[in-house]
C-alpha cells in the first residue's frame, strides 16, 4: 500500500452573509478523506455540493471554519506559517481550475505566466535556464512554444489555454494536483486528450491528483476511487465499478439515474 | 407551393444547399456552407458537433433570427409548404414564429422578461398572434400548463421566482401554446444540473408524445442527452453535415472518422464507455478544428483524419447514402 | 445563536436605509453646526464689520443684528452646549432670523421663496425626464442608425453645457437680440403676486426661458443614461428572445424595454427633484428668478450667516428624503429588487 | 509589452471620439500654457475704458471694470486648468487609494469607506463645497481646488472598490497566489495594469468636473476671490449684468471654453471606456 500523501478531517466550511439578520450557509460539512501517493481521486457532486470550496481550502485559499488538512504530515494552517513554507507547500499541491478565460490575466503573456511559477522555486536559475525548461514543459502538453510564448490568453483557444494550465503543473512538477473542473468548458474531442495529459503526470512523475467535477463520466474514466458529495457531506465513496455497479446512497442512485447515457435511453 | 402532388405529405421543413455566412472585417466565415435538411413525418432530430461547427448558426437561420454579420447566401427554407426567404420581417414575426416555429434558445434560462409576470406575458404575446380575448388565452395556458404538469401558481410569478429548470419548463410552454409545427431547441439544457436537465427534457418530450408539435430539431454538442430523446442523429463538422442516421445505428456504429472520433470521446458513467475508450485512442481526434474564415481544402475534416488520402485533400466528398436513410459524406465510403 | 426574529425582510431594508439617512443627516448637521464655529477669528465680527461697510448704519440695527448672530450661534457658550442648544431649536423649527431681511425669520423666508422654485423645477425636470427617456429608448432601438448618431451628438454636447450657461445665451439670443422674453426677474417689477389673469401671464413670459435653459440642458443627461440602459437591455437574453424568438411586436418591445430600464431612472428622478433646490440656485442667480436659490445668493454675498445655515439644512433635507422615497420605491416597484431582499436563491 | 501598448494606442486613435476630444483638449491646454506667456497684458489691472467692444485695440474688448478680456481668457483658462488638475488629483488619489484597500481588506475598513462614501455621495459635493467655501473668508485657487477635491472621491471610489472586488474574484488572481506572487506583485502586476484604462477614464471626468465644479461656487460667490478663472469671469460679468445688456464678449468665449473643456474630456473619457470593456 502505498502512503498517504493528503489527509482531510473533520474538515468543515460555513459561510455567513448579511450583515443584521446573519445567515449561514453550510459550505462544507464534516467531511473526512484521504489521498494516497500516485492515487487519482474525484469529488463528484452537482452544483452547491461543496466540492469547489474543498479544492479552495486544499489549495490554502481558503480558511476552514473547522478541521484540518494534513500534507505529509503537517497541518497546512497551523504548521506552514511563512513565506518560505507556503512555497514548499504550492510547489508540492497546485491547481488547475475551470475557466480557461478567467484563470488568465488578459493583460499578461504566457511567457510571464509560465516565469511567474518560478517563484516556487528554491534554487536560482538564470534567464535561459528558465526558459528552456518552460519551453520543455509546453512540449510536454502538446504545445509549440515558439508560437504562443509571447502570446496572450485570448489570442489562444480554450483548449490551449487549458495546455498552458497544465503545462504550469508540468513544469512544478508537484506531489499532489487539485484539478477543479478542468474540462468543463472543452468540447468533447479535445477533452480526452488533456485528461491524458494528467495520466500522464501520474504515470511519469507519481503525481496523486484531485479531480473535482460534476461528471460522473469523466470521474470514471480517470479515478481510481470516487466521492459523492452532496449539499456539503461526502455520502458515498467506493471504486468506480463499485459506484456504477451498485450504488449504496440515494443520492448517487438517483445522480446515476439522471445522468444520459449513450447504451441506453430514457424514453421510448 | 410548386410540387406538390396530390397524396404526397407536405413537408414540415425543407432545406437546400443552405449556406449563411457571417461577414466580418477578419474575413467571411462559413458557418454553415451548404446543408440540406428535411423533414417529413412525426420526428426528433438531433443535430450535434462542437463548438464552432455552425450548429448554433443554423438554428439562428432556421429560427429567422439572421441579423448583420450573418447573411443567408445561398438556399431556401420552407416550412409547411411556405418559403420564408421571401417574406418581410414584420410578415415572419406575424405569421411564422410561435404559429409554424418555436424557438428555445441556447439561454432559455434567462428568457424570459424579468419584470413581467408569465401571464401577462403570454397574454401579450397571444393577444398578438391570434385574436384571442384574454379570458381564452388564460384557459388555454391553464389547460397547457395542466397538462405538462406544470404548477398553476406559476401563472402569476415572474421569472426570477421560479428555479432554472422550471424557468426553462415554463418556456417551453410558452413557446408551442400555439401548437407550432417545428420546434428548435438551441442547447436547451447545457447550463443545467443533471437532474434539472432530465426534468427538462421530459417535459419537451411530453410536448412531442402529445403531439403538441410535429417535429423537434434539437441541437446539442452533448451526445448522450441528445440520444435520449432523439430518433435521427445528424454529425455537424465545419460546417457541413457530415453523416447522418437513426440514433442506435449512429451510436452504436457511426462511419465518418469524425463521428467516430466524437462518439468514442463521450465519457458517461458506463463502464463500457470506459473499456472503449481505453481501448479505441486511435480513433481519438488531434488538433483543433478549422478556422472557418480559410476551411481546408477538399473534405474540411482531413487534416484531422487518421485514414486522409490523397483524394481528401482536392476534393470534397459527396453525401452518399450507405444504407436507407444512413448518410455519409466521406471518401472511404464512395465506391469506385 | 441569536434568537431570530422574523421581520418582513422590506421593512428592515426601509429600516437599514433610515438609518443610514439619519446617519448621514447627523453628519450634514454637524458640518453645518462646527464649520462656521472652525473658521480662525470671530465670525461676528467679520459679518458686523462687512455691514458696517455696507449700507446698515443705525446703531440700533447693528445692536440687534449683534444680538440676533449671538442668539443664533451663542459663541459665547461652551461647544457641545452650543450643539445642544443648535439641535433643540431645530426640533422646534427655529431656524434662526436672517440679518439681510430683518426682521424675517428664517422659516418664514424659505416658506417665501421655496414654492416659486418648486414651481420652476418640478415641470422642468419631470418633463425633460419623460422626453429625454422616451428619446433614449428611440435611439436605443436605433442604435447605430442615423438617429442615434443625431441623437447622441445632440444629447453629448446638451449634457456639456450647463444650464446657467445655456441661460446665458438664451437671454442673449431671446431677450438681448430678440426682445421677445424679459431678461430676468419673476414678473415685471412693481407688480404684486397674486391670482389674476394678468399677473400670470406676466409671470409665464418670465418663467419660459429658465424652465426652458433647465429643460433642455437635462434632456442630455436623461437621454444618454437611458440610452446606455437600454442598448444594456436590449442585448439581454430575454429581450433577444422576446424580439426574436417570440416576435413581439415592435411597440410592445418599447413598452417591455421602458419597463426594463426606466426603473433605475425613476430613482434618478426622485433624486433629482429633491435636488431642484441646490441645483435651480444657479439658473435662479441668472435669471434672477426669486426662488430660495436667489435668496442663497443674496445670503452667501451679504454673509447672513442664519439664513445661509437654513438653507442649508433645508435643502439637504429634501434631498435625503427624496433619495430615501426614491430607494423606497425602487425596492418597491422593480420585482428583481423586491425579489433580492427575499434573498431566495 | 512596448508593441501591445502602442498597438492599443493606435486602436484608440482610430475611433473619431478619441481624436477629436484629443484635439479640442491639446487645443485648450495649448492655449493656457503658452498664451499668457505671448499676450502679455495684465489681466487684473484697468487698462482703458470699460465695456470696449472687440476691436484691434482690445481683441477681446474689456469688461465691467476696463481689464483686457483677453488677458482675463487666457489667464482664465490656465486657472480653470490649475484647479481641474488639483482638484482631480486630489480627489482621484483618494477614490484609488480608499476603494482599493476597502477590496483589498475587506471587513471594517471596507464598512467604513462604504459608509462613509455613501454620507458623501447623499450629501452633494457641490452643497458640500458651498458650505465649506461660504465660510471660508479668503479663497485662493488651491484652497478652491482642495475643496472641490475631497468632496468628489465618493462615487469614483465605490467604482474603483467595485472594479477591483472583480479582478480579485478572477481565477487568475488564485493562480498567482498559487506562483507564490506576493500580494505587492499581485497588485502591481494583476490589478494595477486592469484598472489603468479606468484611472484615465475617471481623471478625465473628474478633471471636467473639477473646472465646471469652480465655475459653478464662483458663480454662486462662494469660490475664487483672488485668481482668475473662467468661472470668475462669469462670476463678474454676472454681477455687472452683463448679459441683459448684451455684452457678449465677456461671457461667450469663458462660457464655450467650459463646455469644450468638459465635451472633450467627456469623449476621451467614453472612448477610453468602450476600448477598454470590449475585451
Amino acid at each position: 500500500m502505498s502512503k498517504v500523501i493528503l489527509e482531510v478531517k473533520n474538515l468543515t466550511k460555513v459561510y455567513r452573509i448579511g450583515l443584521i439578520r446573519q445567515k449561514e450557509i453550510v459550505a462544507v460539512n464534516n467531511i473526512n478523506f484521504n489521498v494516497k501517493e500516485g492515487e487519482i481521486i474525484s469529488l463528484v457532486g452537482e452544483s452547491g455540493s461543496g466540492k469547489t470550496t474543498t479544492a479552495r481550502i486544499i489549495l490554502r485559499l481558503l480558511r476552514p471554519t473547522s478541521g484540518n488538512v494534513l500534507f505529509n504530515g503537517k497541518d497546512i494552517w497551523r504548521d506552514i506559517r511563512n513565506r518560505k513554507e507556503l512555497k514548499w507547500y504550492w510547489r508540492n499541491v497546485n491547481g488547475v481550475f475551470q475557466d480557461p478565460y478567467s484563470s488568465f490575466n488578459p493583460t499578461h503573456t504566457i511567457r510571464f505566466v509560465m516565469l511567474r511559477k518560478f517563484n516556487l522555486f528554491d534554487e536560482e536559475m538564470d534567464y535561459d535556464t528558465k526558459i528552456s525548461m518552460i519551453k520543455e514543459a509546453l512540449k510536454e502538453v502538446g504545445l509549440i512554444p515558439e508560437e504562443i510564448l509571447d502570446k496572450r490568453s485570448f489570442e489562444l483557444s480554450g483548449g490551449m489555454r487549458q495546455r498552458v494550465l497544465i503545462a504550469q503543473i508540468f513544469l512544478i512538477r508537484p506531489k499532489l494536483v487539485i484539478a477543479d473542473e478542468p474540462t468543463s468548458m472543452i468540447d468533447a474531442t479535445l477533452r480526452l486528450s488533456l485528461l491524458d495529459l494528467f495520466l500522464k503526470l501520474r504515470d511519469e512523475f507519481k503525481t496523486s491528483q484531485i479531480f473535482i467535477t460534476h461528471d460522473l463520466g469523466l470521474a470514471t474514466y480517470t479515478s481510481d476511487r470516487i466521492l459523492v458529495m452532496y449539499k456539503g457531506k461526502i455520502v458515498e465513496e467506493g471504486t468506480p465499478e463499485e459506484i456504477l455497479n451498485k450504488p449504496s446512497h440515494p443520492y448517487t442512485k438517483k445522480l446515476l439515474e439522471s445522468v444520459p447515457k449513450l447504451y441506453s435511453k430514457w424514453f421510448t | 407551393m410548386n410540387s406538390l402532388a396530390i397524396g404526397e405529405i407536405m413537408s414540415i421543413l425543407d432545406v437546400r444547399n443552405f449556406r449563411a455566412y457571417y461577414f466580418t472585417k477578419a474575413g467571411t466565415v462559413k458557418a454553415v456552407d451548404g446543408v440540406n435538411l428535411s423533414i417529413d413525418k412525426k420526428t426528433i432530430i438531433g443535430i450535434v458537433g462542437e463548438s464552432g461547427c455552425g450548429k448554433s448558426t443554423l438554428a439562428k437561420a432556421l429560427s429567422f433570427n439572421v441579423e448583420p454579420p450573418l447573411k443567408i447566401v445561398k438556399g431556401d427554407i420552407v416550412i409547411d409548404g411556405i418559403k420564408i426567404n421571401d417574406m418581410t420581417t414584420d410578415e415572419i414575426r406575424r405569421k411564422i414564429l410561435g404559429i409554424k416555429v418555436a424557438l428555445i434558445p441556447q439561454s432559455a434560462m434567462n428568457a424570459l422578461v424579468p419584470t413581467v409576470k408569465i401571464r401577462s406575458f403570454i397574454k401579450d404575446v397571444l393577444k398578438e398572434k391570434t385574436g384571442y380575448t384574454t379570458l381564452e388565452i388564460f384557459e388555454l395556458a391553464v389547460k397547457r400548463f395542466k397538462e405538462l404538469n406544470l404548477p398553476i401558481e406559476a401563472l402569476d410569478m415572474y421569472p426570477f421566482e421560479l428555479s432554472g429548470g422550471m424557468r426553462q419548463r415554463v418556456l417551453i410552454a410558452i413557446a408551442t401554446l400555439l401548437n407550432p409545427s417545428l420546434l428548435i431547441a438551441d442547447e436547451p439544457t447545457s447550463a443545467l444540473d443533471v437532474s434539472t436537465q432530465k426534468m427538462v427534457l421530459e417535459t419537451l418530450y411530453d410536448i412531442y408524445r402529445r403531439g403538441l408539435v410535429k417535429s423537434i430539431i434539437f441541437i446539442s454538442h452533448d451526445i448522450a442527452t441528445v440520444r435520449q430523446i432523439v430518433d435521427e442523429i445528424v454529425v455537424m463538422y465545419a460546417g457541413k453535415f457530415v453523416e447522418k442516421g437513426s440514433t442506435e445505428e449512429m451510436i452504436n456504429e457511426p462511419l465518418h472518422p469524425y463521428s467516430k472520433g466524437l462518439i468514442f470521446s463521450i465519457l458517461t458513467p458506463e463502464l463500457i464507455v470506459r473499456e472503449r475508450v481505453r481501448k479505441a485512442k486511435e480513433v481519438l481526434l488531434k488538433g483543433e478544428p478549422p478556422s472557418l474564415i480559410n476551411p481546408p481544402s477538399g473534405c474540411r475534416f482531413h487534416p484531422r483524419c487518421p485514414y486522409a488520402m490523397d483524394i481528401c485533400r482536392r476534393e470534397e466528398p459527396p453525401m452518399i447514402e450507405v444504407e436507407r436513410n444512413r448518410f455519409v459524406s466521406c471518401w472511404l465510403y464512395v465506391k469506385r | 445563536m441569536a434568537v431570530k426574529i422574523n421581520i418582513n425582510p422590506f421593512i428592515a431594508y426601509a429600516l437599514k436605509r433610515f438609518g443610514i439617512m439619519m446617519l448621514t443627516f447627523s453628519v450634514a448637521l454637524f458640518l453645518i453646526f462646527i464649520l462656521p464655529r472652525m473658521i480662525p477669528g470671530n465670525p461676528l465680527a467679520s459679518t458686523i464689520f462687512r455691514l458696517t461697510q455696507g449700507g446698515i448704519t443705525s446703531p440700533e440695527q447693528l445692536k440687534a443684528t449683534e444680538r440676533m448672530l449671538l442668539e443664533t450661534f451663542k459663541l459665547y457658550e461652551p461647544l457641545h452646549i452650543q450643539f445642544v442648544d443648535f439641535i433643540s431649536k431645530l426640533i422646534h423649527g427655529d431656524l434662526g432670523t436672517s440679518i439681510l431681511f430683518y426682521p424675517l425669520s428664517v422659516a418664514d423666508l424659505i416658506a417665501l421663496y421655496l414654492p416659486w422654485t418648486l414651481l420652476l423645477m418640478i415641470p422642468a425636470v419631470s418633463l425633460s425626464w419623460f422626453i429625454g427617456n422616451y428619446i433614449g429608448v428611440v435611439a436605443a432601438m436605433n442604435r447605430n442608425k442615423f438617429v442615434d448618431k443625431v441623437v447622441l451628438t445632440i444629447f453629448m454636447i446638451l449634457q456639456g453645457v450647463p444650464p446657467y450657461v445655456l441661460g446665458m445665451y438664451l437671454i442673449l439670443l431671446l431677450a438681448v437680440y430678440m426682445p421677445i422674453f424679459p431678461t430676468g426677474g419673476g414678473w415685471p417689477p412693481g407688480m404684486v403676486p397674486r391670482l389674476s389673469v394678468e399677473f400670470v401671464l406676466a409671470y409665464l413670459k418670465h418663467y419660459i426661458l429658465p424652465f426652458l435653459s433647465i429643460f433642455i440642458s437635462s434632456l442630455g443627461g436623461w437621454g444618454l443614461s437611458m440610452r446606455s440602459i437600454a442598448v444594456q437591455e436590449l442585448a439581454s437574453d430575454y429581450m433577444e428572445y422576446t424580439i426574436r424568438g417570440v416576435g413581439l411586436s415592435q411597440k410592445k418591445v418599447v413598452n417591455y424595454l421602458f419597463k426594463c430600464s426606466a426603473l433605475p431612472q425613476i430613482v434618478g428622478l426622485a433624486i433629482v427633484l429633491g435636488w431642484s433646490v441646490a441645483g435651480s440656485v444657479l439658473t435662479e442667480i441668472v435669471f434672477g428668478y426669486p426662488g430660495i436659490g436667489m435668496i442663497f445668493w443674496r445670503a452667501i454675498n451679504a454673509q447672513d450667516y442664519p439664513l445661509i445655515q437654513g438653507i442649508f439644512i433645508i435643502i439637504i433635507a429634501t434631498l435625503l428624503l427624496a433619495n430615501y422615497i426614491s430607494e423606497l420605491l425602487f425596492a418597491y416597484i422593480d420585482p428583481r429588487a423586491r425579489y433580492a431582499y427575499v434573498g431566495v436563491q | 509589452m512596448i508593441s501591445s501598448i502602442s498597438s492599443t494606442i493606435i486602436r484608440l486613435f482610430r475611433i473619431k471620439k478619441f481624436a477629436i476630444g484629443l484635439l479640442i483638449l491639446l487645443v485648450v491646454l495649448f492655449i493656457g500654457i503658452v498664451g499668457p506667456a505671448i499676450y502679455e497684458v495684465s489681466p487684473t489691472r484697468t487698462i482703458g475704458r470699460r465695456y470696449v467692444p472687440p476691436g484691434e485695440k482690445y481683441p477681446l474688448g474689456t469688461d465691467a471694470l476696463g481689464r483686457d478680456v483677453l488677458a482675463q481668457f487666457l489667464h482664465g483658462i490656465r486657472g480653470s486648468l490649475y484647479v481641474g488638475a488639483i482638484a482631480s488629483a486630489i480627489s482621484l488619489s483618494l477614490a484609488i487609494f480608499l476603494g482599493t484597500i476597502a477590496a483589498v481588506f475587506g471587513g471594517l475598513v471596507d464598512k467604513i469607506v462604504m459608509t462613509l462614501s455613501e454620507i458623501l455621495l447623499l450629501i452633494p459635493s457641490i452643497l458640500l463645497m458651498m458650505l465649506l467655501a461660504a465660510y471660508l473668508p479668503e479663497r485662493s485657487l488651491w484652497i478652491v481646488a482642495v475643496v472641490i477635491g475631497i468632496t468628489s472621491w465618493a462615487g469614483w471610489c465605490r467604482g474603483f472598490r467595485s472594479r477591483t472586488l472583480s479582478i480579485l474574484s478572477s481565477e487568475f488572481i488564485n493562480l498567482a497566489i498559487l506562483s507564490g506572487a506576493s500580494r505587492l506583485n499581485i497588485i502591481i502586476r494583476d490589478i494595477v495594469p486592469i484598472i489603468a484604462p479606468y484611472v484615465l477614464a475617471a481623471f478625465a471626468m473628474l478633471f471636467s468636473y473639477s473646472i465646471m465644479a469652480e465655475v459653478g461656487l464662483t458663480l454662486v460667490g462662494v469660490g475664487m476671490t483672488k485668481d482668475v478663472t473662467l468661472g470668475l469671469m462669469l462670476y463678474v460679468a454676472q454681477i455687472y449684468a452683463n448679459i441683459s445688456q448684451g455684452i457678449w464678449w465677456t461671457i461667450v468665449p469663458p462660457s464655450i471654453t467650459v463646455t469644450l473643456i468638459f465635451l472633450s474630456l467627456y469623449m476621451i473619457a467614453t472612448s477610453i471606456d468602450e476600448l477598454f470593456s470590449y475585451r
